[in-house]
């Protein structure tokens, strides 16, 4: 019994993905957003794409990019405050863009993961987020259906990862990176250290290598990773 | 506190809204105003503060210099861990708070409403960025408070009868602390609970939108 | 900012259920199965409980000392068929079951933790496990809703606890413990070794202390806990 | 296998069952017969062994002077950790199998109908323990197959047009290995695939309770 041998070249990850594929993006801010498959998207030019991801980054910053060079389709975020670059392709109609409570995207994902079909909650009843989606009654209580979500492709930002996808991460970079790395039908994980198989206990592994699919191991850690000074 | 009415009056509400947080407590401050009730915290005061992005547990804000890249709360603040912390993902951040275990949330607000409406994420067609995880907060903690100057920039009330935009969570907020006044939704409406040194209670009614119940006797000052 | 001590008596935490409680028990089969707090429940004689846990353990284990003692009315199980004793108190109508698919009962637990009130599944939809069940359709698909669960107590077992209830487990140990010390009102936590708040890292955390109600270090680990040679 | 006529059928169709698994699958292996399975793998053949019980990464069973309290299978045998194993909880043990990560798994049966029906966890009246998570490995696996003896202890067939006993999941068994043959479920019906050594066809179709598709040409023995 042994495991496979999950890396493989940044270019060659990214290729796989087609135009018009839906693309869930790890990270919250700057942690654990997956910078430099980021940049691998834009340098291959992929057109059409839906991204999900909790916001949109910072203008010139992770996703910004995509925007900015008018890859990007759809947005599925729960904010995008601190991109003003995003919020006027929005408001322009260059991007249509759907708004999630934020635990309750992370929830959908995870549902998608777990292969459930949707999940019950009050979260965001008697508010617009309500609006259009399915009521179910239980218990004589109103509750909404939000469905699971899958995506084509999830890019995760891992800080340590083994050639067989186990995967740990670091302090608030984990965030949405966890539920995203097991909703997809192809994880492609960045790490910031690839480590010998068994070097990560498996106690210590917060995602199993089974969920992934291939891992890139950084070269380098671009500024872009840094402390943002505002 | 005595110098009360020489302090900045934003200074004043922040430091009396700190005093809503009771030792034990599990708390989420909201991004913005609300953040700043953390300077008024004693360095070993009993609370855990919980961020969104995905930790428990949180110590003191960190300058630029001696931050580390992976860890910021939920409004982009570097910030460190303390004997206890622990950090989770976005499912157990929201697990935590739509489960019942945050007892407390301060939250900043556009408007709010006499029957305990929020509304402070979106202005159509001119603001809507999204709630982030505002809904979940504002429906979920266990106690909802309100940290907001009484009145906007051009001097319009923001304690109303009925709230004129999009709903954050209907019907959760407990307490409004503002630079004039400590304020409570109850089933009867707005009570006044407590004035800002050197405001009266007529001064805060004049800058409310909705009718103040007053309290019999004394009213308090902060 | 400083975290609350959360250590108690183990007599004092378990005098606190009453009788007629909704009990989660962690554990699949021995690992992970909190034997010293259900001891002290045998001991003090609750009665008329509901049990939630995965398995019934074996006879002269764990749960089965509550069953034998009378103390259960009713079982929520995914299989109990190790446990001659209680397949007996089944058939013989002195306690009720209630089975759940394995993965189904974990998400239910699990939705109860997280504040959702159900999920959509279509896990056993075909079975005789859909019998009774709410039916749901979303984009013309039937599923089943499986509400999700809460309890008045849940009993974990962990190999480490700091006092403000941080918990890690071992290797397979982990099975329920961390989903149920997520969705009861009151959680109690029997851990093997007790450390200084602070010496689990915060990224090695696996049950965040801020679900936690209870501590109980373990004073002497019994045989219960050990391997069971058949 | 040359020598098969001589081994003992069941070790013959666990050998068989075994070669089943390819390279690199991610296998769940059903309590029982298919755990057996296990012994035909080499110590480095490439698999990811799952266990429901929270590992992926199973290496071989311990003896109990070995073996770690800590550590079981399903099954409740001792099991060790290989280069790369990880351990998880409940929640992600099924959420694996249901979002499809689990390329194949191999279960026992009570019945197999033709149309791919499954029933293994409860035989009304005698015996009902649960079916603990056969349901959802009988759904959700990408491959389901099946290993069974041909017939039950009084020599009834165990392969049948429908199920008699209560299902385990509707129409996901693909493949099934006996102690007589290996049969395929068709959108036509049960499909002879192999026949173990020293068996004739005849004698399966005698032993099986619904109609059998035969291969043109040749039908390999394992």
């Amino acid at each position: 019994m042994s495991l496979p041998d999950k890396t493989i070249a940044m270019e060659e990850a990214i290729a796989a993905i087609p135009d018009g594929a839906t693309v869930m993006v790890g990270g919250f801010g700057v942690p654990g957003t997956p910078f430099t498959l980021i940049r691998e998207l834009v340098r291959q030019g992929k057109r059409n794409l839906t991204l999900i991801k909790n916001d949109a980054n910072e203008a010139g910053m992770g996703i910004d990019h995509l925007i900015m060079a008018g890859q990007v389709r759809k947005l599925i975020v729960t904010h995008l405050g601190l991109n003003g670059n995003a919020i006027a392709a929005m408001n322009e109609g260059r991007i249509e863009v759907e708004f999630c409570a934020q635990g309750i995207l992370a929830e959908r994902i995870r549902a998608g993961g777990a292969g459930l079909q949707a999940i019950l909650t009050d979260i965001g009843l008697d508010t617009e987020l309500a609006a259009g989606k399915q009521v179910v009654e239980m218990d004589g209580k109103r509750l909404l259906v939000e469905p699971a979500i899958r995506a084509d492709v999830a890019l995760i930002h891992a800080d340590c990862a083994d050639p067989s996808g186990n995967l740990t991460y670091l302090a608030t970079a984990r965030n949405f990176n966890p539920p995203m790395a097991m909703a997809a039908a192809r994880v492609l994980v960045e790490a910031e250290r690839l480590v010998p198989l068994g070097d990560i206990s498996p106690d210590a592994v917060e995602t199993p290598g089974v969920f992934v699919d291939h891992v890139c191991p950084l070269i380098q850690i671009s500024e872009e990773y840094g402390v943002v000074r505002r | 506190m005595s110098d009360g009415n020489f302090q900045d009056p934003r200074i004043r509400m922040v430091a009396r809204a700190a005093r809503e947080i009771a030792p034990g407590m599990v708390v989420n401050l909201g991004i913005g105003l609300p953040t700043k009730v953390i300077d008024h915290l004693s360095g070993d005061f009993p609370v855990c503060l919980h961020t969104e992005n995905g930790m428990a547990g949180i110590g003191p804000t960190l300058p630029y210099e001696k931050a580390d890249r992976n860890l910021i709360d939920a409004g982009g603040a570097y910030v460190s861990p303390i004997p206890g912390s622990s950090y989770f993902d976005s499912t157990v951040s929201f697990a935590l708070v739509r489960s019942g275990r945050l007892d407390l949330t301060m939250l900043g607000a556009f408007e709010v409403a006499e029957n305990g409406d929020l509304a402070n994420w979106k202005i159509p067609g001119k603001f809507s960025p999204g709630a982030g995880g505002a809904i979940e907060l504002a429906q979920k903690a266990r106690r909802v408070v309100v940290l907001t100057t009484h009145t906007d920039r051009k001097g319009n009330p923001k304690l109303l009868r009925h709230c004129t935009l999009p709903l954050t969570a209907k019907g959760h907020v407990a307490r409004i602390f503002t630079d004039l006044a400590v304020v409570d939704v109850t089933p009867r409406g707005f009570q006044l609970v407590e004035l800002a040194g050197g405001i009266t209670a007529r001064e805060v009614q004049e800058a409310t939108g909705a009718t103040l119940l007053l309290p019999t006797g004394n009213i308090p000052t902060f």
